[in-house]
């Protein structure tokens, strides 16, 4: 039974929504309640599954002695499936509203399903094969999402995310190879799963696979040099762009590196190698440039990405460090930049929805007239920014004090980036809110501020919503942390 | 030196072969391509017969009794040869046919102006 | 929430009240809210201080709590810093006038307030951070109040420069919340002996930065460029407050880090106390100097206070009780000067439209009580008795020389002499002018234009009050005693 | 009176069958009953190759069988193995499902009166692989090979068009030189040996690289012979036959030829490598270096001139240039698990390549006859079952875990860690040619499932159950192969310890 429970929120939507492609529906109510009743099942069998199904780990079929198709729910997949499974069905009700001005809802609400059931696959799976399959299934569910436009900027867009996706697949592949020839198996086990007398004389080829692997995983992550498929990918509808984008395929790299270093490769391993070096420094790199060119750029949702990708690399920078401080405070920033840049991506969406406006100096003295959409978008910028005692600063905070501990030189690089980041990053999302708020003194066309407006509710109340849980979760993360640390250092 | 001496079948055999190669490869008239081809083959029949004939001996067809097998030479290259020549022949009729027909569709007999004629059919 | 949590009254009043002004359209009404506001606030504050104790809000983490407590720093700078502000709020009454969107601008005025007190009272580092940040992005709004293209951007640079400030301290309290036994300020330091065994370079580093971070709010080079540019943009109300008080902001926290976290003896004859006395010196006469080229006025008084201010921390960094004195009498004294200065500036503009002190001829006729307050200032910022300014820069020098710093002492005084001249340059002979336009000045175009008492009043008070501690220092001194006994 | 075991008639009679039906199919001058004939026929062998594997499978033997009553020197052998059997079984499969599937293109581009004679071919074709596969005798070989050429250039040539017969010419000259070259090495290498049945001539070599004689012509000639080998199956350099010819044939042919052509060389080569020249003897020649290098470069350089490439069909011919290439590195590790590798992905490209072929085909059908791919556009949406093999075809191809491309990849991938010298450059070659394989098949893909822009006035195709039934079968077969790909491993693992012996 809990073995069922398990499977279940994972092969559903992926079943449904497969369903949904050929149905067409015959108003918008109809697939509203559809699509609405299938998230929120799976987000009920997602939660059982995660909370009450203690199934640990479930085998569903063995390919050979090593390889099998295995699920397995620990802490990580908790921490993971908690947070797509809430988001989704927030963004489905944002996206309800704001897909019927993309149009084709029919093929996009059928593929989105389909994605959740992925990416739970991702968070579920219990050994390195399972993963990879997962994560390959999540790059083709996403592609026809990127290119619902199916113009030619979309349809380039999908070229090159694919491209990208599939270089950094190719990667981790060879990381899996190695995992699967050196290690006593594939499974996920918290320390590694490398045999000592196995890799002995091979340190140094398995350092250099941990690198590929991990720049193959980083490249859903983002991480330098592998990021353009990003900003790129924002001419994706905003749901797109907000959900996948900024938190489950981005997520789901990041969430892959945590597994490669935490529970495949193992820390005791790598820690103090100069691999470890090379991934800090290229986090660190990662966060300021992210933040730099989002500071240089004026299209809204292209900002965002940028910041993401800035973003993202924090977590990485927290893995990185491989000490369980170090992946309790990525954790946390995961969870925490889910919030806020989910919001932010809704709050970009609804100008763009209501006023088709996508750069910033088209929204000058919006702010009063779009109040709920800027407040909500001031706040959690702040919390970007790392204001305390909003979200972000915890785990900036937390973040910063593990890479002090780490007594690491390379480590203190980091946080010097952090700091530069956090300047940056208050910049690029202030610009926007002053923007808004204080509009230059100079003539404005005739019609500029027309309709111009808080989108209905079903925009309003997901905004509102994850304003406030990220006001909150910030204001009392203790708890919060507790179940991090369990998690980061294997209890869990 | 006297290797070549001692086996100048086999020499003269490989030379064949080349010569029959090279035609195959690099004349443009696909008459004269099968020829090479044709030439090809029979520097290797040569080159079996003479693996077969040992010095001395006759052809393996009992005419006065004599069953000792030292007596005659190896019959099997000449099975060989045998079944290569009828492969040669009937892969010599099949090209032929072939530069038939593409000589009454292209006017040609030149393989680089065939290649041009239909690349430009292909084009519109 | 545990402790006296009257403390958190006059943190939280100013800020519900500031919204609630927002609300008030009608002018009248909303100058009494606000002048009823700060002075509640003001009498709080009084009460407070006199009643002291500590609240800790709440914890965030085990280790990061918001919590406040009263101790001689925060009274000393809660108490100027409420003062000025009732006095500039008088003034803006009147100011606000010919400005635009007047409700935000209150709104905006009153909050920062609140950020401000809450910076005072702070009790560790996470509150005094928060309170850091919110401060800066209260008083934002103030500056970018004209909404001219010149001015959003000074506010982006002014946005910019203080968030990186900020984040330097920042990232010097990450490593003080592993280093230090625990984040609450406590004199003389709370760093754990055992672990800053062996990693003194590190800490030296990390408090050099932090000090120039913190420095930025202050206007020390290397972070000061953003003064000159966002304080004379700003309505002048708003940028006698911001170098006025604001810039102490930055001065508190340095207090907090030097005094209260790592302790004048870990830092006392380092490399990094050096560098920032001569960081502070050379800002010291680099602002004069600056001030003296410039040619507006508001940008002018913008540099003297990136000077005045570094008197402070050069005091400061002596890391000795006298020169410790000196610094504080140094900000109450520029505190109420600078006021001065930019109120009248502002009374000049909002009268007479000049911002060019070209312009400024025989304004002393046409203005007298806005010109002598000024005047007095200026006496007070040279450094000329009876007028405040003597007192603590001779403090100031005293302390130099009892410092142990044999050659960097001497230069420091000279230094300050070199920057007392220039600073008579730049400001007496904007006064000389004023009174003695000379015989080209055609006396018949002069007119009245003394304005209304919201403005000559405030400024008259200040003017007092400088001459008034000017002559009789003890009573501010003995109260700066009780606290520099506390730290060293 | 010992008993006759009749499984051991199998290979004889499944290459006797095949040749059977063409000359029956001479006689009837029809078509669809050709046809008809043709799929009984391949039918009845696929039973019987199924219950060979079964058999050799289970006792785990390789057996020889004498044709006509001279013994082990002098005669002519069959030989049967669990590899060949299943070899036997993939193919005969393939074929059924791609003829199958594929008559209707045949039906359609073939003129009526010649299209009895195209089954001919087919059957000769297939009789002839079978033979390559079977075969124990280098001489047998030589001449099923060269059956083997004339079948595929018919097939070619059928379609009729200029085109098609350029194509046949070129396809004709490159693999007649190829066949020369073979055909030499073989009359010298029986200069040397004296014998032309393996066992016997594996056992001279051995002798011969004992006493160090004939040094020099046993590595000229091993060099002929697998150069010969390597042109007949288009690997790189001497690839340029392929897309000229499976561009213009009709998509049956080309399936065929790609699928399985090609291939039965190949595993002709690998028997010549472990009966005759053992992989020591490759080694120490260093032949397997150097096929390992062509194939690197082929997989590389075969997917660059997919990319380069805008016909769809011509696109999939260089893309098999490609394949080809991955199954000579596996065989060019020059180990065992190198060489499984190379066999597994002989069967997993067979199954996915002539997928790929018939969906081409059924795409240029709706597509009104235009083969570029961007006349295309949103062919997969008028036929969406062809799409959706494409697809499955494509990300096979690049490979996407539970399809066979995948397991491939993992076992190239795998056989490089135990052949150290060699890992970087596999690994490094594997991720590289993934990635160009993404690049030129994904946007293909896209391009069937974007929406065309004008309304294509071409006829709703219909598809023809036969059809549909290949390619679901395909499609099976492909997920068979990447998920339930171990007993086949295991098969392919001891047939090739029983080769070795």
């Amino acid at each position: 039974m809990n073995e069922f429970a398990t499977i279940l929120p994972v092969i559903f939507p992926i079943i449904a929504g497969a369903a949904l492609l050929p149905v067409k529906f015959r108003n918008r109510k109809q697939r509203e309640f559809w699509v609405l009743t299938i998230t929120i099942l799976n987000t009920i069998f997602a939660l059982y599954a995660v909370y009450f199904a203690d199934a640990g780990v479930v085998t569903i079929f063995h390919f050979s002695e090593k390889l099998s198709l295995t699920f397995h729910i620990d802490g990580l997949s908790k921490v993971f499936a908690t947070m797509v499974s809430v988001l989704w069905v927030i963004t489905t009700v944002y996206a309800f509203e704001y897909m019927t001005h993309e149009g084709r809802e029919d093929q996009f609400f059928a593929f989105f399903t389909m994605t959740y059931g992925v990416v739970l696959g991702v968070a579920f799976s219990g050994n390195f094969l399972t993963m990879y399959l997962f994560y390959e299934f999540l790059t083709l569910a996403t592609l026809p999402l990127v290119m619902h436009a199916m113009d030619n900027k979309a349809r380039h867009a999908g070229k090159t995310y694919i491209l990208y996706m599939m270089f950094g697949a190719a990667l981790a592949f060879i990381g899996f190879i190695f995992i699967y020839c050196y290690g006593d198996s594939i499974e996920f086990i918290y320390g590694g799963v490398l045999i000592p007398e196995l890799i002995k004389g091979h340190e140094r080829t398995l350092q250099v696979v941990f690198l590929v692997a991990f720049f193959g995983f980083g490249v859903k992550a983002a991480i330098l040099p592998f990021y353009r498929w990003l900003p790129k990918a924002s001419v994706a509808p905003t749901p797109v762009t907000a959900l996948l984008h900024a938190v489950a395929v981005v997520k789901a790299g990041v969430f892959a590196i945590i597994r490669l270093i935490y529970f495949s490769f193992g820390t005791e391993y790598l820690m103090g190698t100069w691999v470890q070096n090379v991934i800090l420094i290229a986090a660190a790199i990662t966060i300021v440039f992210g933040s730099t060119l989002a500071l240089r750029t004026p299209h809204i949702k292209r900002r965002f990405a940028y910041s993401t990708i800035s973003n993202l690399s924090y977590i990485i920078f927290g893995a990185a460090l491989m000490t369980p401080a170090g992946l309790t405070a990525g954790l946390l920033h995961m969870i925490y930049h889910a919030l806020i840049k989910i919001t932010l991506f809704f709050t970009a969406g609804a100008i763009l929805y209501k006023t088709h406006r996508e750069y910033l100096y088209e929204v000058e003295g919006f702010g009063r007239l779009m109040p709920i959409t800027f407040i909500s978008m001031a706040l959690t910028g702040a919390s970007l920014a790392g204001v305390p005692p909003f979200a972000g600063f915890h785990s900036k905070w937390a973040l910063a004090t593990a890479a002090v501990q780490s007594s690491n030189q390379v480590a203190y690089l980091g946080i010097v980036a952090l700091i530069i980041s956090a300047v940056l990053t208050a910049l690029y999302i202030f610009y926007i809110v002053v923007r808004a708020y204080f509009p230059r003194k100079r003539e404005y066309a005739a019609g500029y501020y027309d309709h111009v407006s808080d989108p209905n509710c079903y925009m309003t109340v997901p905004l509102i919503m994850l304003t406030v849980i990220t006001i909150l979760i910030g204001l009392f993360p203790s708890e919060l942390l507790v179940v991090l640390e369990k998690v980061a250092t294997g209890i869990m | 030196m006297n290797h070549l001496e001692t086996n100048f079948y086999e020499a003269v055999s490989v030379i064949l072969f080349g010569i029959g190669f090279m035609n195959l490869l690099l004349q443009n008239n696909l008459i004269k391509k099968f020829i090479g081809l044709n030439i090809m083959d029979t520097a290797i029949y040569l080159f079996l017969a003479a693996q077969g004939y040992i010095f001395g001996r006759v052809a393996p067809i009992l005419t006065d009794g004599v069953i000792d097998a030292s007596y005659y030479i190896n019959p099997v290259p000449a099975g060989l040869v045998l079944t290569g020549i009828v492969v040669s022949v009937s892969i010599t009729a099949f090209s032929l046919a072939l530069v038939q027909r593409l000589y009454k569709h292209y006017g040609s007999l030149n393989m680089d102006e065939i290649m041009r004629l239909s690349r430009e059919e292909e084009g519109e | 929430m545990t402790g006296d949590s009257i403390l958190l009254l006059p943190v939280l009043l100013p800020l519900f009240a500031g919204i609630g002004i927002w609300f008030l359209k009608e002018e009248k009404q909303r100058n009494f809210i606000v002048f009823i506001t700060i002075a509640v606030e003001l009498a709080l504050i009084f009460y407070v201080s006199a009643k002291g104790g500590t609240l800790t809000v709440w914890h965030v983490t085990s280790r990061l709590s918001f919590a406040y407590h009263i101790d001689g720093i925060a009274k000393y700078f809660a108490v100027i810093i409420g003062l000025i502000w009732l006095l500039a709020a008088i003034f803006s009454m009147e100011y606000m006038k010919h400005e635009h969107k007047p409700r935000r601008f209150f709104m905006f005025y009153v909050m920062s307030l609140s950020a401000l007190i809450s910076l005072c009272f702070s009790a560790n580092m996470m509150t005094m951070y928060f309170s850091y940040e919110l401060m800066t992005l209260l008083t934002f709004p103030l500056v970018i109040h004209t909404q001219e293209p010149q001015a959003v951007r000074a506010g982006m640079k002014y946005l910019g420069y203080s968030i990186f400030g900020a984040g330097l301290g920042l990232l010097g309290f990450f490593f003080l919340n592993t280093y230090c036994v625990t984040t609450e300020f406590a004199p003389g330091g709370t760093l754990n002996m055992a672990l800053t065994e062996g990693n003194e370079p590190l800490l030296l580093f990390v408090f050099f930065f932090m000090a120039v971070g913190f420095g930025c709010k202050a206007g020390m080079f290397p972070l000061h460029a953003w003064l000159p540019t966002a304080h004379p943009v700003a309505p002048s109300p708003a940028s006698a407050v911001l170098s006025g008080i604001i810039t102490k902001g930055g001065v508190i926290c340095i207090i907090r880090v030097t005094f209260y976290l790592f302790g004048a003896d870990f830092i006392r004859g380092s490399w990094a106390q050096t560098a920032l006395l001569v960081l502070s010196l050379s800002t010291i006469f680099m602002g004069s100097m600056l001030a003296y080229k410039e040619k507006l006025l508001k940008k002018r008084l913008a540099y003297s206070t990136v000077s005045q201010v570094s008197y402070v921390l050069f005091g400061l960094l002596l890391l000795h009780p006298v020169g410790f004195a000196g610094a504080l009498l140094q900000v109450a004294f520029h505190a109420a000067a600078k006021n001065i200065l930019f109120l009248s500036a502002g009374a000049i503009i909002y009268k007479k439209g000049c911002t060019l002190v070209t312009e400024l001829r025989g304004i002393g006729k046409e203005m007298p009580v806005v010109m002598w307050c000024f005047t007095i200032a200026s006496l007070s910022l040279i450094g000329i008795p009876p007028a405040g300014g003597f007192v603590s820069k001779w403090v100031l020098a005293q302390g130099a020389l009892s410092s142990q710093f044999g050659v960097l002492a001497v230069v420091g005084i000279s230094i300050l002499m070199l920057s007392a001249l220039l600073t008579a340059g730049y400001l007496l002979a904007i006064v000389t002018d004023a009174f003695f336009p000379g015989n080209s000045y055609d006396y018949a175009a002069m007119e009245k234009r003394e304005p209304n008492y919201f403005m000559t009043v405030p400024l008259t008070i200040l003017a007092v009050a400088v001459v008034f501690f000017g002559v009789f220092p003890k009573y501010l001194g003995n109260f700066i005693d009780t606290i520099s006994g506390v730290i060293f | 009176m010992e008993h006759i075991n009749w499984i051991h008639n199998i290979p004889f009679f499944s290459i006797f069958l095949a040749m059977l039906g063409g000359i029956i199919t001479a006689l009837i001058n029809n078509g669809k009953i050709a046809y008809k004939i043709h799929m009984a026929i391949i039918f009845l062998i696929c039973i019987m190759s199924g219950i060979l594997l079964v058999d050799v499978a289970a006792k785990n033997e390789i057996f020889t069988f004498m044709m006509g009553h001279f013994p082990a020197p002098w005669g002519n052998e069959l030989r049967a193995g669990p590899l060949e059997a299943l070899m036997a079984v993939t193919f005969s499969v393939v074929m059924l499902l791609t003829v199958g599937g594929g008559a209707n293109f045949v039906f359609k581009d073939v003129v009526p009166e010649k299209q009895h004679l195209y089954f001919i071919m087919l059957n000769a074709l297939f009789g002839a692989m079978l033979a390559l596969i079977y075969t124990n005798d280098i001489f047998t070989a030589y001449v099923f090979i060269e059956i083997n050429t004339i079948a595929s250039c018919a097939l070619i040539m059928a379609k009729g068009t200029p085109q098609s017969m350029v194509g046949t010419t070129h396809y004709l000259i490159i693999s007649l030189l190829g066949s020369g070259l073979f055909l030499l090495g073989v009359s010298i290498l029986y200069g040397i040996t004296g014998h032309l049945l393996f066992p016997q001539m594996k056992e001279a070599i051995v002798e011969l690289i004992k006493t160090e004689q004939y040094h020099m012509p046993l590595l000229v000639v091993t060099g002929f012979i697998f150069i010969g080998i390597a042109i007949k199956s288009a690997l790189f350099p001497f690839h340029s036959m392929l897309p000229g010819a499976y561009g213009s044939a009709t998509p049956t042919s080309s399936g065929i030829l790609s699928g399985l052509v090609l291939k039965s060389y190949i595993i002709l080569g690998i028997k010549l490598i472990y009966c005759v020249f053992s992989a020591q003897v490759m080694e120490s020649l260093r032949i397997t270096d150097i096929l390992f290098a062509f194939g690197l470069s082929g997989m590389v350089m075969g997917s660059v001139y997919a990319m380069k490439e805008r016909t769809m069909k011509r696109m999939l011919a260089y893309s098999s240039v490609a394949q080809i290439g991955y199954i000579y590195m596996g065989i060019g590790m020059g180990t065992r698990v190198g060489v499984t590798a190379a066999c597994f992905h002989i069967l997993a490209h067979a199954v996915t390549k002539t997928l790929l072929f018939l969906c081409c085909g059924s795409f240029v059908e709706d597509s009104g006859g235009k083969e570029k791919i961007y006349h295309m556009r949103g062919a997969a949406l008028r036929n969406p079952l062809a799409g959706i093999g494409y697809t499955l075809g494509a990300l096979s191809m690049i490979g996407i875990p539970l399809l066979a491309g995948f397991i491939s990849k993992v076992y190239f991938a795998t056989a490089s860690v135990y052949s150290p010298g060699k890992m970087a450059a596999v690994l490094i070659v594997l991720g590289v040619s993934m990635v160009l394989n993404a690049l030129y098949f994904l946007p293909s893909v896209i391009a069937i499932w974007t929406p065309a822009k004008e309304a294509l006035n071409s006829p709703s195709p219909s598809v023809s159950p036969a059809f549909a039934v290949s390619v679901i079968g395909f499609i099976a077969l492909n997920l068979i192969l990447g998920i339930y790909y171990r007993p086949i491993t295991h098969i392919i693992q001891i047939s090739l310890d029983l080769l070795a012996q």
